[in-house]
């Protein structure tokens, strides 16, 4: 962890103003700035200045740089960027941190966020050479070209259909079964029709003499569709007989059962 | 055509004629190679490529690649989808066999619903169903009968191998099942909508 | 490479290849000859073209003809039909072919800044990057992946050509800077030996 932050220290001209510029002049530095994406960009190049191995980087020679370039952008009232200040603020921060007694260093260690920091630059510094190794290689509509005047494959689809003689004659049933005259039948619903319990109970007040109840003139053994059938409509007989003078009604109570006799005339 | 590498002028034509988005004359390659003498290069390419399944040819005073012309089929590949026939141009197949020659309107009106055009396109594209003619009442609509296609796919002789309406009948296929209801819905409502067929494409 | 007249399968293939307009996969080719195995033939044809100025190459399981590499200066046009990618979306490039897949958080984390919108358009419109799902972490992030006309482009007959990818790997630059830094400080506290990746190599 020493070796990474104290390591092998570069000197750097006290005038640096920046490698690969003709004229050490301020304005060309605010360019510079300009063309910058970002903090650890412009960290990064401040790395590769040093030029050394990036593993074996100073961390402290890289503060140093990056605060100085940002005190100068300041002294010349350029605009710079929030992010550029925020990471100014952090590393000076970082700066004093390593500068302080091992015992007295906070938490994360410095040395941990100063790390932290070097393994980005690495990363992004890997991933810049990849990009230009990438960028280099023989490209295709640049170093190498493709055929200029392909003829082209053409794929001209054909369906091909299936169907098999079950099928055919299965299908030629449906519609025959399908279009066939139908004939639609009602069931036969259970009923006693009015005239034929007037007929039933007109018969059977003839032959009895005496009081009945209206459920004595239902068929026997009926099946209880009927049954209820035939009781409203030996009901309903009752009442025409009764309208006619033919039988008498009478019913002890509501709900009671209803007494029929017929009047002989 | 030998075993030889190319030199670098043969390579640089080959190169420069297959990268070429339209034939070049020798004149033309030769300029773009810095005035290089590129007779005998294409002379040798041709050479090389001759047999091979793409040549280099010259027609009309300038030069390119092609496909072989044996080959020039392969270009163009039919490819057949086996697709099954949806159950309305079964029905429709089976209505032409067993009434042909008959119209439109005729199979509509045994089927009880609506043919979509798609479904006699469908059995035309097929091989099965062809144009028999026009039928001599007014309107003059198209007849349709079935093909020698359809009898060998098929398997028949003739139409009279089709099997009869009794034998229909005997095989349950008149039955009104559940199934046949159930298809009959499904035919119903392709002839309100879009053919299955169709949409199917 | 040999003097001898190729076989009809090479022919097909190679007549195949050149009239491709895209690079097409052993199986593509296969399927569009009916199916014949074409491996042997592939070999032989890139074996054949291997020193011409036109050379059959695999990349990334696709094939197709192009023009030999050294022939460049001859063949470059004054108007490059290469799109010219700017600096940041030269690096997201590389990132995602490197690091794939990433989602654009990963991505801005290793380039410290935000990715502007349009940079990932440029990359995924040219075909060389592809949304390849979504990460299944809160938020599912989009993540994103290189295309087989990437590998075309650039040259590479899969990931694992990509230049020095094998260093980058073992040297662990391509872990997130949390592991490398976990292993780092643990590195650390097992010795006294300077925790920095130096005494890892």
């Amino acid at each position: 962890m020493s070796e990474l932050i104290d390591g092998p220290a570069i000197t750097l001209d006290d005038d640096w103003q920046g490698v690969g510029m003709a004229a050490p002049h301020d304005a060309a530095l605010y360019l510079e700035l300009d063309g910058w994406e970002g903090p650890l960009d412009l960290l990064l190049d401040l790395a590769r200045r040093q030029k050394v191995d990036l593993r074996t980087i100073s961390i402290l020679e890289l503060v140093d740089q990056y605060l100085t370039y940002i005190e100068r952008a300041a002294a010349l009232r350029l605009e710079l960027a929030a992010d550029y200040l925020v990471m100014a603020a952090w590393l000076a921060y970082l700066k004093s941190a390593l500068l302080l007694p091992r015992e007295e260093q906070p938490d994360p260690s410095p040395e941990e966020l100063a790390l932290r920091l070097h393994l980005r630059l690495q990363r992004l510094a890997a991933m810049r050479d990849a990009a230009a190794r990438l960028m280099g290689r023989d490209r295709l509509g640049r170093d190498v070209f493709p055929r200029g005047a392909p003829e082209g494959l053409r794929v001209d689809r054909k369906h091909s259909w299936q169907c098999d003689m079950f099928g055919l004659i299965q299908a030629y049933g449906q519609v025959k079964a399908r279009t066939a005259p139908v004939v639609h039948m009602v069931r036969d619903r259970m009923v006693m029709t009015l005239e034929s319990a007037l007929t039933r109970v007109s018969s059977l007040l003839g032959v009895n003499l005496d009081w009945m109840e209206l459920r004595d003139f239902l068929p026997p053994h009926a099946d209880p569709r009927l049954k209820r059938s035939a009781l409203a409509s030996s009901f309903v007989a009752a009442l025409e007989l009764a309208r006619l003078g033919k039988a008498e009604l009478r019913q002890e109570e509501t709900f009671g059962p209803l007494m029929l006799k017929g009047i002989t005339a | 055509m030998t075993g030889q590498p190319p030199d670098d002028l043969v390579r640089a034509v080959e190169a420069t004629l297959f990268a070429a988005a339209e034939p070049m004359s020798a004149e033309a390659v030769s300029t773009h190679l810095g005035g290089a003498d590129v007779r005998a290069a294409l002379t040798a390419l041709a050479a090389h490529f001759d047999g091979r399944g793409v040549q280099l040819v010259e027609r009309g005073g300038r030069w390119h690649f092609q496909t072989a012309p044996d080959l020039a089929h392969l270009l163009r590949r039919e490819k057949e989808d086996v697709r099954r026939l949806s159950r309305a141009a079964t029905e429709v197949l089976a209505i032409v066999a067993y009434h042909e020659p008959v119209s439109r309107a005729e199979i509509e009106s045994i089927r009880g619903v609506q043919t979509a055009k798609g479904t006699l396109d469908v059995l035309l594209e097929a091989g099965w169903v062809r144009i028999a003619g026009r039928r001599e009442v007014p309107g003059r609509p198209v007849i349709y009968a079935t093909t020698a296609e359809f009898l060998s796919h098929f398997g028949l002789e003739s139409r009279r191998d089709l099997p009869g309406i009794d034998e229909l009948r005997a095989a349950g296929l008149l039955d009104p099942v559940e199934d046949a209801l159930a298809s009959a819905m499904e035919t119903a409502a392709d002839g309100a909508a879009p053919p299955d067929e169709d949409s199917a494409d």
